[in-house]
């Protein structure tokens, strides 16, 4: 039995992090369903007027999407320092920017990927249209992974730290913006009929870019935390 | 060989220690005493190349632990106060993830008779939420069974929360890991009485 | 020179209020930068004693 | 003889403490010199501008504000980062000692933007790409300065906080784009503050030393408070104990 390769402790961080989050199914839940009480509460303060919500839809949906991964992101690495296993990844003789991926992917999976597919529900809220459901699911994609990716940096430089969740959200809001711009974007430049191509390429290329810095920039905040 | 020259470390802005300087070879155990707050656990996580130390250098066969960075940790098994159990996966679970994460070549027969020996037996398939304190560190313990390979054991106060036959069972273990030729580095309070061909001793406290 | 007089110069052609508001504002923000600056050297001397 | 000033002696605290000290005075006096100057061209050379009149004025302060605001964020997460990569802790102190004084740069951007909107649009705030862009530069700032107060151990807040000012600092061009592409897919390319068309010399001038003025001003704002950091980063270091005797 020969010692496992980096895709093999890569994967075997991935399934970790799903195991552990299959058996805290209830916290998965509570950010999916804080995703859907923030965009429901809009239509209660502003009105329940169709063409106002269609054009407040998405900017809502993606305001609540970031706050969503933004209250997931809290728990992205808390667990494993907690209990000394964020010491031991550390420790372990592959380069912590792969496992820190892993984790991320694992967390995306987890929180991520719930928003995308319970969006169009809310989106029916907001009375967008079959093909605007469409592009906001498809920004939704490409974008969250992209919040899980820059959140990560955050929630590594703010392990132990008094006032984490606070903090964290002043830290990473502000680096969402560019995120929230083209996403909510997309939707309402598809839904203006101009085509959301545009959009969608650059969110393409916020999460390549972040795909390339996000892991290693959390790897050197993880090491700042363990030492 | 591990050597450590004029090592020193700051913690906020109190100096812990100073010039520590010392060499560890094969078939050596190395304790480390010290008052509680002397750095016996920052020492160790200097060791380990969690900690970067304000002086001095720490190096692994000639060569500097942070420059052979992934092949250094290919050497070295850490085992610090937190036992790195997860509560919500089995003891089984958690070793297989820890192993492969880790590094350690470990079949599943390998990591029921770890836990076996460690005297979990009946325990493997329950989360580790509802283990004691003291079985949980068993667990931790467990880790060491599939770390042979590796030559160097640095821990930190390993037999905190460990009953009688735990206790026994952990000696023999890190005994023949010395005989094997490892190397161990060990802070401890209890006076647990480990035979070992060469011993030596840094006092932090003085 | 821009001014007849020194009541013309404060009135500044109707936006006294926006102009000094905007100058006065910045300059009491760099004097009291300046005087926290100086409290808390004189705070950092004493603690070090 | 050509003395080769050894300016490395100078990246260790002790000895860059006395040399501050020094040189706080003589930027104070140039920076106070350049306003002065920078303030008379301002209000008795500039004319009065054709469309804004009088409330035009204010760009000689919101501009080189606005400026200085950017430009301390680059120089402090270039501190940042020297620190995070060679250990220096002057440099990280410097990061540390550079926030503040961004921070206040982009509020004084901020406010006087606002209240050169209200004469020229009617509305306290305007979503101007520029100015949106400012906000978000002051929340950097809040955030960095809030993540350093929020960890005790020095060393470990220098290093977080490098890491938040690099990866602001990357984003910072990103994010200002972005709100330039929003804004003009809005609002529709809206009389932006400073593009007026004819810039006439004295307004560019004025503007100019003004920005030289609050850049210096910076220089010595930053060099008290960096030594204030050494004094309390260092209080129990032997060297500080001497300096205080000698001075009480």
């Amino acid at each position: 039995m020969k010692p496992p390769r980096l895709l093999d402790a890569w994967s075997a961080v991935v399934r970790r992090d799903l195991l552990s989050a299959l058996r805290h199914r209830a916290d998965l839940l509570t950010t999916l369903i804080f995703f859907v009480i923030v965009a429901s509460l809009f239509p209660l303060g502003v009105g329940s007027d169709a063409a106002l919500l269609r054009s407040i839809g998405p900017g809502v949906i993606w305001v609540a999407a970031l706050l969503a991964s933004i209250l997931a992101l809290a728990r992205l690495f808390s667990g494993d320092y907690a209990d000394g296993t964020l010491e031991q990844l550390a420790l372990a003789p592959y380069s912590l920017t792969f496992l820190a991926l892993g984790k991320i992917v694992a967390h995306w999976l987890a929180t991520g990927l719930p928003l995308v597919i319970v969006a169009p529900l809310l989106g029916v809220q907001f009375d967008l249209n079959a093909d605007a459901l469409l592009v906001l699911m498809a920004s939704l994609l490409l974008g969250t992974p992209t919040l899980s990716l820059i959140g990560a940096v955050g929630a590594a430089l703010t392990l132990g730290v008094r006032g984490g969740g606070a903090l964290l959200s002043l830290l990473i809001l502000p680096l969402y913006v560019p995120v929230l711009i083209f996403g909510a974007g997309a939707v309402e430049a598809s839904a203006a009929g101009l085509g959301a191509g545009a959009h969608l390429s650059l969110l393409g290329a916020f999460l390549l870019s972040a795909l390339v810095f996000a892991p290693w920039a959390t790897a050197v905040s993880l090491r700042i935390a363990v030492e | 060989m591990l050597v450590i020259s004029q090592l020193g470390c700051v913690r906020g802005e109190r100096r812990l220690f100073s010039e520590i300087s010392f060499e560890i070879g094969p078939h050596t155990l190395l304790e480390v005493r010290g008052p509680n707050g002397s750095g016996k656990t920052s020492l160790l996580r200097i060791l380990c190349g969690l900690l970067h130390p304000a002086a001095g250098r720490v190096s692994w066969n000639g060569r500097d632990i942070h420059e052979l960075g992934e092949e250094y940790r290919a050497h070295m098994a850490y085992l610090g106060h937190a036992s790195a159990v997860k509560d919500e996966l089995t003891a089984h679970e958690n070793l297989r993830y820890s192993a492969a994460t880790a590094g350690l070549a470990a079949s599943t027969t390998d990591i029921s008779t770890a836990l076996d020996t460690i005297g979990l037996s009946g325990f493997q398939g329950i989360p580790c939420k509802t283990l004691s304190q003291g079985q949980r560190r068993r667990v931790a313990f467990a880790r060491l069974y599939l770390c042979s390979a590796r030559p160097l054991w640095i821990l930190d106060e390993p037999f905190t929360a460990l009953d009688a036959a735990a206790l026994a069972l952990t000696r023999n273990l890190l005994e023949s890991h010395l005989r094997s030729g490892g190397m161990l580095v060990l802070t401890t309070h209890q006076e647990v009485e480990i035979t070992s061909p060469h011993t030596q001793r840094i006092d932090l406290g003085i | 020179m821009n001014w007849g007089s020194v009541s013309e110069f404060l009135a500044m052609g109707g936006y006294a209020g926006y102009v000094w508001g905007s100058f006065g504002i910045t300059a009491a923000c760099l004097v009291l930068e300046i005087l926290l600056l100086k409290a808390r050297r004189r705070e950092a001397v004493r603690r070090v004693g | 003889m050509t003395s080769r000033i050894n300016w490395f002696k100078y990246s260790s605290p002790a000895s860059f403490y006395p040399l501050a000290g020094k040189l706080i005075p003589a930027f104070f006096a140039v920076a106070s010199l350049l306003a002065v100057c920078g303030l008379y061209i301002g209000f008795f050379v500039a004319p009065t501008d054709a469309q804004q009149g009088e409330a035009y004025r204010i760009i000689f302060i919101h501009v080189p504000a606005a400026w200085m605001s950017m430009f301390l964020y680059v120089v402090m997460a270039f501190w940042a980062g020297m620190g995070l990569a060679f250990n220096t802790r002057l440099s990280s102190m410097m990061a540390s000692a550079i926030a503040p004084t961004g921070a206040l740069m982009t509020f004084i951007a901020l406010w006087t933007g606002a209240l050169w909107g209200k004469p020229m649009w009617g509305a306290w705030w305007v979503w101007d790409a520029r100015l949106t862009s400012e906000l978000i530069l002051l929340f950097l700032y809040l955030g960095f300065m809030s993540l350093q107060a929020a960890i005790d151990d020095p060393r470990r807040a220098d290093k977080a906080g490098a890491v938040i000012a690099l990866v602001g600092a990357v984003n910072v061009p990103i994010i200002y784009f972005s709100v330039q592409w929003w804004n003009t897919l809005h609002q529709g390319a809206s009389v932006s503050l400073t593009r007026n068309p004819s810039m006439a010399a004295t307004m560019l001038a004025g503007m100019l030393i003004m920005a030289l003025a609050i850049w210096i001003y910076s220089i010595a704002v930053v060099l008290m408070r960096v030594r204030s950091v050494i004094l309390e980063r260092e209080r129990n270091s032997d060297w500080v104990q001497e300096l205080t005797e000698q001075q009480s």
